[in-house]
C-alpha cells in the first residue's frame, strides 16, 4: 500500500517521456504524410499529427490504451479479436510450461543437492542450456515431437517455456536447498536423523522463502517462453501470434497492445506468487 | 562411558594444518558430569563433537558406551545443546521441542506431555507457541536447552549452554541443571568459560589449553553431590577454582 | 540397435567413471566431471542417431556437426564478432552499466525505489519477440538494435539486483558508519558497494545469458547477413541443420566462457562472502 | 475418411484460400478426406516437417523445395496451383533507381529462411555480387516493410498481393514506387506448389488419396479465383489470430486469383524447367547445382483432373 | 558530560508498544567509567544508542558536552563497540582498523602508527593481514575493540564488549582498558553481564530493570582509581557487589 503512490508517480513520469518521445520519433513521418497532400505543419498541427498516426514508429500511450481497451472490454472474451481470449491461450500453456519447469527444477536441485556428481555434471550443462538461443531449438522441439506422436502446438509450447523457466527454479532451488547452515545439520545428525527426516523437516522448509523467489522469476520467464514459442509453432493464437500479426501487418500498435497485455498477465501472475508467499510464509511463522 | 585414547583431531586448511585436539586422554564414566574449560580456540567444541561423532578424529581412538561414537549417535545417545541456540525459525518453540521427538517416533500425547515438561523446566511456560525470533537471546537458549532434555538421552553434551544470560538466570539454571543431574544419573559433557559455573557443576573439571589443543589438567571434584549455592564461598570450592585458574592462567601468554 | 545399446552402456560406464571422481577432491579431477559427462552425452547422442538413423534434417550427428564447425570457422567467426562482440557484448555493457548507476541513483529516494521496482516485474516479462521488432524499426539493421535489445533485457534484473544489493548491510554495519559521522559518500565507497557485491554479480550472470539469447533473437526480426541468429534461421530454411548446430555450439561455448568471466572476477571480488568460501 | 495433414508455408491468409475454401465449403469431406491445415511461421521449415513426420503434403516454393532435394530431402511437386509468381522487388523511385541496372551498391531487403533463392540468383544472373561492395548490400528483412518505410534500405522484396500492399496502406503512393516483378524480369521461379516425399508415391492407397486431395484442393481454387470476396471471408473465418482484416484479405485474395489463374493444378513442365535453369545459373555459388531428376509427377494430377 | 533527564524511548511493534527506557535520570561526569549492569532486554543497549544518537528518544532531554547526541556523533566524539563483532568481512582486520580512521582524514603514516599500537594493545600482534571470519570469535571481538580505539573519541561507548571472552582474556583486557582510561581520561559507557567486572572497572554502576527499562540503583564506586586484580577480595569490593547482586535480584522473577 505504501507503495501506490510512489508507482503512480513513476507511471505519470513515464507516460510524460512517453509523450514527450512520441513527437521525434514520428515526426518525420508525419512530415513526409503532409507533404505528399502539399501541406506544410505548424508546429501545433505537427505534435498533432505525430499523436494520431496510422502507422506510427511509437505509437502514443492513448493509442495504445485505446487499443487494450477495445479488444479488452469492448470484445466478447470468446471472440478471437479479444486479447483476453489470446491472453488465456498464453496463460494456459504458461502454467503448462510453468508447472513442467517447476518441477524438473526442483528435481534437479534436489538430485544436485544429493549427489556430488549430479552437482558437477549437470550443473554446467544446465548454465550451457541457457546460452543455447531458445529460438534455435524451437523447430527442432516441434518437429521433434509431432514426430513422435505429440499433435496439437500447445505442448511444444509448453516445452519451450519450461526451458526458460526451469533454470531460475533450478539456481534459487539449490541455494535454498543448501540455506540450512551445519549446526541445523548437525543438530539432526545428533537425533540420529534419517536422509528423508532431514529432506522434510529441515531442507524443504529452509529452503521455502528461495523456492518463491524463484517461482516470481520462473513465472515470468515461463511466460517469455510461451510467447516465443508462439511464433514457431504457427502463430495461431496467444498474444506472440498477434505480435506476429501485428508486425507482418504494419500495425505496430497491435504489437505495443499485445506487449501490455504480456506485462499486465507477468505482473499479475508475479503478485500471485507474492501473495502466495506471504501467506506460506506467514503460516509458517517466517513473516516477520 | 566415554573412552578417548590418545585422540588427534588435525583440520586441513589453507594455511596448513591445525591441530585442533593432540594425545587427548579422558575417561568419563557413567553419571558424571564433566566440564570442558580453556581458552578459545584449544579444541572443547571439537572435542564434544568427536564424541557426538559430528567430528572425525585423525587418530586415536574414542568409544561411547563400547560402541564407536557414530554407533552411539544412531542409537540416539545423545542431547547436544550448540554454542549458539539454533532454533529452526519456521517453528513454533514447542514444535521445536517436538522435532527430536517426532524424529525419534514418540506418539503425540507423549510429545505434549515432555514439551510442557521441559518448558516448565526452563521456565518458558506459555512461550510455546511463539516463534524463535520473538523471544530474547537468553530465551531463545533457554529453549535450545529444553529440546535437547525433551527427550530422555543418556548423554547430554553441553557447549556453552549458558554464555549469553546475564548471573542471575544463569545461577538459576545452574541449580536446576544440577537437580536434573542428580534425579536422572545422565551423563553430562559441559563446556564454559566461567571458572565459578565450572567448578559449581562439576564432579571432574578438564583444563585444556590451544596450540594444539591438548588436555594440561584433569581435577577430580572433592565437593560433595550436594551443593546449594552458597558452596561456591567454602574453602574447598576456591581451592578448586584457584587451581583451575592456575591451569587456565598457564595457557595463556600472559602471566 | 546395436548402436545405441553400445552408446547407452558408454553413457552408464563414464557416469560410473564420473561418480569415481567426483569422490575425489583434487582440483583438476573435478573440472574433468562436468567435461566427461558432456563427452558421454555426445557419444550418447551419436549412437542414437547413427542407431535408429535420425535424419541429418531432423537432428545432425555430433560428428557432422564437428566437421562442418572446423570447416566454416571463418563463416562462424563473422558470424561471432558481429553477433556477440559487437551486438551482445556492448548491450551488456551499456545496459548493466546503466542499471548500475540508476541504482546508485534511485537508492537515495526509498520513493523511487518503491515506484520503480515494481516495474521490474512488467519488464522482465516483455517478451523478446515482441521488443525486437520495435528496436530494429527504431536502431536500424545492424547490431545497434542488437545491443539495444539487449540493454533492455539485462536492465531490470540488474537494477533490482543491484537495489537489494545495496540494501544489503546489517543495521550495525549501518550504525558503525553513523558513529564515524561519515559522509554519504564515504558510506557508500566502503560499506555499501562492497556488500552490495554478491547481488551484482548475481545480476552480471543473469546478463550474461540473456545477453546473448537476446542478441541472437533479435536477429530474426532484421540484419545484415551476417550473425549468429542470421544464420541459424537461414540455414534452418535450407535444411542445413548441421550449421545451425555449429552455431549453436559456439553460443554455447560463448556462453560458457562469458559466464565462466564473470564468475571468475565474482570470487576474486567477493572472496569474503560464506557462499564463495564453500 | 483418411487423414492428411497440410503444412502451409505462411500463416492463414488469402495466399491458401483454395483450402480453407475446400475445407469449409466441404470438398475435401466429399472426397472422403479428413484434412487438417497447420498454418506455418516465421520459424516453420515446411521441408522440415515434413522430413519430420509432421505432415503429409507441404505448401512449398519450387526453389526451397530443389534445394531440400538436393540435401536429400526426396520432395516431389505433385501440384502446382500456382502459375506464376507474385514476388517483386520494390522501391522508391527518389533513389534514383530506373532498372535492375542501377542495383549496384544499393541496399537490398530480402527474405532469408529459404526464400532468398530467387533473389539470389537474380542478382547473379546480374552479375551482382550479393555481399556489399561494387554488388548490393543485402539485408535480412524482418516480416515487415519498415526497412523502406524507414529508408533503410532502398528496396525490400514484396509480393504482389501483400507486401507491396503494406507499402501503398503506410501512405507511400504508388506512383513514389517502381517495382520490378521477378516475372516480367525473366527470372521467375515457380511457387507455392503441392509437395510430397518420394515413398508416398510408390503406395497406391497414398497415390488414390493425394489425387483426392489435389481435385479437391484445385476444386476450392476455382471456387476462390470465381468468388474471392466470399474465399476472403472464409480464410478470415480460420484465421484464429483474429488479426486479419477484411479489407486487407479481400485485396490479397483478387491479387492471389491472378497468379492461380493460369493453372488447372497440373505442372507445367517448361515452367520447371525454367525455374531450374534459373536456380542452375548462378555463377559461383548456383541454388543446386545439378538438374534434379524426378522433382515432380503428373501422375497425381493426370488422375486428379479427369 | 552526558546528562540525561527522565528519558524515555518507546518502540511501537505490532503488539503493541515497548517501553525500552522509561523515565531515565543520569549524570555522567567528564572522564567517569559508568557501567550497565541489568537482566536482557531492559535496555542497556538502547541507552548507549540513545547516547550515540543511534536511536531517538521519544521523550525527555539528553545532551552530550551541552550538544544533542547528534551534534556530538557529528564532532565525532564517540567511539562505539557493538555486541557484536560487526567487522566488514572484505577488509582484512588491519584495513578494519583504518576504516574509521580513513573516513576521518588521518594520513597514511599515522593510519599506519595508529593500527600497530591498538593492535598490540588488545594483542593481535601479526593479525593485521587476516581476514575477520579466519579468527575465532574472541579474536574478532578483540579487533573491534581495537577499532574503536584508533582514533581518539572522547567517549568510548562499549556494548559487552568482553562478552565472548574468557576469564583470563577477560581479567587481562580490564586491566588493560583501566590503564588506557587512567592514561586518557576518557569518559566510558560500559555495559556488562558480569557483576565482578562492572565493580572493577567503574567509577559509577548503574543498575537497571526491564518492563519498562528503567534504572534502579546507581552506585558511586568507593574503590581507589588504582587497581589491581586482587582488589577483588577486597570486603569493599564485595560489599559493592553484594549491593549489586541485590539490586539486579530485585529485577528478575525468582528469589
Ligand atoms: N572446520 C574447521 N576447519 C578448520 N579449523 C577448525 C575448524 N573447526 C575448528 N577449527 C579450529 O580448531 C581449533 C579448535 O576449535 P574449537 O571450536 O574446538 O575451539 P573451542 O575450544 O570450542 O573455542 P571457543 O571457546 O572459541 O568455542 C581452533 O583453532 C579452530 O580455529
Ligand atoms: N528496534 C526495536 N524494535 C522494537 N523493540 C526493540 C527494538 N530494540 C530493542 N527493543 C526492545 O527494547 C527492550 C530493550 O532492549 P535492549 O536491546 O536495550 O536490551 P538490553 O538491555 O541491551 O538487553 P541484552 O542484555 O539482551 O543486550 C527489549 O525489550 C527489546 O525487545
Ligand atoms: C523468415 C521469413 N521471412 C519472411 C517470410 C515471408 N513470407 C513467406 S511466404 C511469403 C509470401 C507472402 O506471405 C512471405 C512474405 C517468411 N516466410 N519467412
Ligand atoms: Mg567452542
Ligand atoms: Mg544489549
Amino acid at each position: 500500500m505504501r507503495s501506490v503512490l510512489p508507482v503512480l508517480t513513476v507511471i505519470a513520469a513515464l507516460l510524460a517521456l512517453w509523450y514527450i518521445a512520441v513527437v521525434p520519433m514520428n515526426a518525420a513521418r508525419a512530415v513526409e504524410q503532409a507533404a505528399r497532400s502539399d501541406v506544410t505543419l505548424g508546429t501545433a498541427d505537427l505534435i498533432r499529427a505525430t499523436m494520431d498516426m496510422e502507422r506510427p514508429r511509437l505509437p502514443s500511450p492513448h493509442q495504445v490504451f485505446a487499443e487494450l481497451w477495445d479488444s479488452t472490454v469492448e470484445k466478447k472474451v470468446t471472440s478471437k479479436r479479444s486479447l483476453v481470449f489470446h491472453g488465456w491461450i498464453t496463460l494456459g500453456a504458461t502454467l503448462w510450461g510453468f508447472a513442467l519447469g517447476v518441477s524438473l527444477g526442483i528435481a534437479l536441485a534436489v538430485g544436485i543437492v544429493y549427489s556430488r556428481v549430479m552437482e558437477m555434471s549437470v550443473m554446467p550443462w544446465a548454465v550451457i542450456s541457457q546460452t543455447i538461443p531458445i529460438v534455435a531449438l524451437a523447430p527442432m522441439i516441434i518437429v521433434l515431437s509431432s514426430s513422435v506422436g505429440i499433435e496439437g502446438r500447445g505442448v511444444p509450447k509448453a516445452i519451450i517455456s519450461a526451458y526458460l523457466c526451469f533454470f531460475p527454479v533450478l539456481v534459487g532451488m539449490v541455494k535454498g536447498l543448501r540455506s540450512p547452515d551445519q549446526m541445523q545439520l548437525d543438530l539432526l545428525k545428533t537425533y540420529g536423523a534419517s536422509g528423508a527426516a532431514v529432506f522434510w523437516k529441515l531442507r524443504l522448509p529452509s529452503s521455502v522463502p528461495y523456492l518463491f523467489t524463484s517461482l516470481k522469476i520462473g513465472i515470468a520467464a515461463a511466460l517469455v517462453g510461451t510467447i516465443v514459442g508462439e511464433l514457431p509453432t504457427g502463430a495461431i493464437r496467444g498474444l506472440g501470434a498477434r505480435i506476429l500479426i501485428g508486425d507482418q501487418f504494419g500495425n505496430p500498435i497491435m504489437i505495443w497492445s499485445a506487449l501490455f497485455a504480456a506485462a499486465i498477465l507477468a505482473g499479475a501472475l508475479v503478485t500471485l506468487m507474492s501473495l502466495l508467499q506471504s501467506v506460506t510464509l506467514k503460516r509458517m511463522g517466517m513473516a516477520r | 562411558m566415554i573412552e578417548a585414547k590418545s585422540l588427534d583431531l588435525t583440520f586441513q586448511t589453507n594455511d596448513g594444518p591445525v591441530h585442533a585436539l593432540k594425545g587427548v586422554d579422558l575417561q568419563i564414566g557413567k553419571g558424571e558430569f564433566v566440564s570442558f574449560i580453556g581458552p578459545s580456540g584449544c579444541g572443547k567444541t571439537t572435542f564434544l563433537r568427536c564424541v557426538a561423532a559430528l567430528e572425525t578424529p585423525t587418530g586415536g581412538s574414542l568409544t561411547v558406551n563400547g560402541m564407536s561414537p557414530d554407533e552411539a549417535r544412531r542409537s540416539r545417545a545423545y542431547g547436544y545443546v550448540f554454542q549458539a541456540a539454533g532454533l529452526y525459525p519456521w517453528r513454533t518453540i514447542a514444535r521445536n521441542i517436538k522435532l527430536p521427538l517426532e524424529i525419534m517416533g514418540f506418539d503425540r500425547a507423549a510429545q505434549e506431555r515432555r514439551v510442557d515438561e521441559v518448558l516448565k523446566l526452563v521456565d518458558l511456560e506459555g512461550f510455546g507457541s511463539k516463534y524463535p525470533w520473538q523471544l530474547s537471546g537468553g530465551m531463545q537458549q533457554r529453549a535450545s536447552i529444553a529440546r535437547a532434555l525433551a527427550f530422555d538421552a543418556d548423554i547430554l553434551l553441553m557447549d556453552e549452554p549458558f554464555g549469553a544470560l546475564d548471573e542471575i538466570v544463569r545461577d538459576h539454571l545452574n541449580e536446576q541443571l544440577l537437580a536434573l543431574w542428580a534425579r536422572t544419573e545422565k551423563t553430562i559433557g559441559f563446556v564454559t568459560h566461567s571458572i565459578p559455573e565450572a567448578v559449581y557443576l562439576s564432579t571432574k573439571i578438564v583444563v585444556m589449553s590451544p596450540r594444539p589443543g591438548r588436555i594440561t589438567d584433569i581435577i577430580d571434584s572433592p565437593l560433595p553431590k550436594e551443593r546449594p549455592l552458597d558452596i561456591r564461598d567454602t574453602p574447598e570450592f576456591l581451592a578448586v577454582a584457584h587451581r583451575v585458574r592456575e591451569g587456565l592462567r598457564a595457557g595463556h601468554a600472559y602471566d | 540397435m546395436m548402436m545405441v545399446l553400445l552408446a547407452v552402456l558408454v553413457w552408464l560406464a563414464l557416469w560410473a567413471l564420473n561418480v569415481r571422481l567426483a569422490r575425489s577432491a583434487a582440483g583438476g579431477v573435478r573440472a574433468a566431471v562436468p567435461l566427461i559427462f558432456g563427452l558421454a552425452t555426445l557419444i550418447l547422442w551419436e549412437g542414437v542417431v547413427r542407431g535408429l538413423e535420425v535424419s541429418p534434417i531432423i537432428l545432425p550427428a555430433p560428428s557432422a556437426i564437428a566437421a562442418k564447425f572446423v570447416t566454416e570457422i571463418p563463416t562462424l567467426w563473422v558470424d561471432f564478432s558481429q553477433t556477440v562482440l559487437k551486438g551482445a557484448l556492448s548491450g551488456f555493457v551499456i545496459g548493466c552499466a546503466a542499471a548500475f548507476a540508476m541504482a546508485v541513483a534511485v537508492d537515495r529516494s526509498p520513493f523511487l525505489q518503491r515506484g520503480l521496482l515494481p516495474f521490474g516485474n512488467f519488464v522482465a516479462a516483455l517478451p523478446i519477440v515482441g521488443t525486437a521488432p520495435i528496436l530494429v524499426n527504431w536502431f536500424g539493421f545492424d547490431w545497434h538494435s542488437k545491443a539495444a535489445v539487449v540493454v533492455v533485457m539485462v536492465f531490470f534484473p540488474m537494477l533490482t539486483n543491484t537495489v537489494q544489493g545495496l540494501r544489503e548491510t546489517d543495521a550495525m554495519q549501518r550504525d558503525l558508519m553513523r558513529t564515524y559521522a561519515a559522509s554519504y559518500l564515504q558510506t557508500l565507497l566502503k560499506l555499501r558497494l562492497p556488500a552490495a557485491m554478491p547481488f551484482v554479480f548475481n545480476g552480471l550472470k543473469i546478463a550474461t545469458t540473456l545477453a546473448l539469447i537476446g542478441a541472437i533473437v533479435a536477429e530474426y526480426f532484421g540484419s545484415p547477413t551476417r550473425g549468429m541468429g542470421f544464420r541459424i534461421s537461414t540455414e534452418v530454411g535450407r535444411l542445413g541443420l548441421d550449421m545451425v548446430w555449429a552455431e549453436i555450439a559456439v553460443a554455447a561455448l560463448a556462453g560458457s566462457v562469458f559466464y565462466g568471466t564473470v564468475a571468475m572476477i565474482e570470487k576474486g571480488v567477493t572472496f569474503w562472502h560464506p557462499s564463495q568460501r564453500g | 475418411a483418411d487423414d492428411l495433414t497440410l503444412q502451409l508455408k505462411w500463416v492463414t491468409q488469402a495466399q491458401f484460400a483454395g483450402y480453407y475454401v475446400a475445407l469449409e465449403k466441404g470438398f475435401y469431406d466429399e472426397a472422403d478426406l479428413n484434412v487438417t491445415i497447420k498454418p506455418g511461421g516465421p520459424d516453420i521449415a515446411p521441408t522440415q516437417v515434413i522430413a519430420g513426420g509432421g505432415a503429409d503434403v507441404t505448401v512449398e516454393w519450387m526453389p526451397a523445395a530443389l534445394a531440400a532435394r538436393e540435401k536429400g530431402l526426396p520432395l516431389v511437386n505433385i501440384a502446382q496451383p500456382f502459375k506464376s509468381s507474385g514476388m517483386m522487388l520494390s522501391c522508391r523511385k527518389d533513389t534514383g533507381i530506373t532498372s535492375p541496372d542501377d542495383f549496384g551498391g544499393k541496399t537490398l531487403g530480402v527474405w532469408f529462411f529459404g526464400n532468398e533463392f530467387p533473389f539470389l540468383s537474380w542478382m547473379s544472373q546480374l552479375g551482382l555480387s550479393t555481399d556489399g561492395g561494387d554488388g548490393v548490400t543485402v539485408l535480412k528483412q524482418g516480416f515487415n516493410v519498415d526497412p523502406i518505410l524507414n529508408k533503410q534500405a532502398d528496396c525490400v522484396s514484396t509480393m504482389t498481393y501483400n507486401e507491396y500492399w503494406q507499402i501503398i496502406d503506410a501512405g507511400v503512393t504508388p506512383d513514389e514506387l517502381i517495382t520490378f516483378k521477378y516475372e516480367d524480369q525473366g527470372v521467375a521461379t515457380l511457387e507455392d506448389g503441392l509437395y510430397v516425399l518420394e515413398d508416398k508415391l510408390s503406395d497406391a492407397a497414398e497415390v488414390d488419396k493425394l489425387t483426392r486431395f489435389v481435385a479437391a484442393s484445385m476444386k476450392g481454387w476455382k471456387y476462390a479465383e470465381a468468388n474471392p470476396d466470399e474465399a476472403a471471408d472464409i480464410v478470415l473465418e480460420y484465421d484464429e489470430t483474429g488479426a486479419q482484416t477484411e479489407k486487407h484479405q479481400r485485396r490479397m485474395m483478387g491479387e492471389i486469383a491472378k497468379l492461380t489463374a493460369g493453372s488447372n493444378g497440373a505442372l507445367d513442365p517448361a515452367d520447371y524447367e525454367r525455374t531450374v535453369a534459373s536456380l542452375l545459373s548462378g555463377g559461383s555459388d548456383p541454388v543446386i547445382t545439378k538438374a534434379p531428376e524426378g522433382a515432380w509427377t503428373h501422375v497425381i494430377t493426370d488422375a486428379a483432373l479427369n
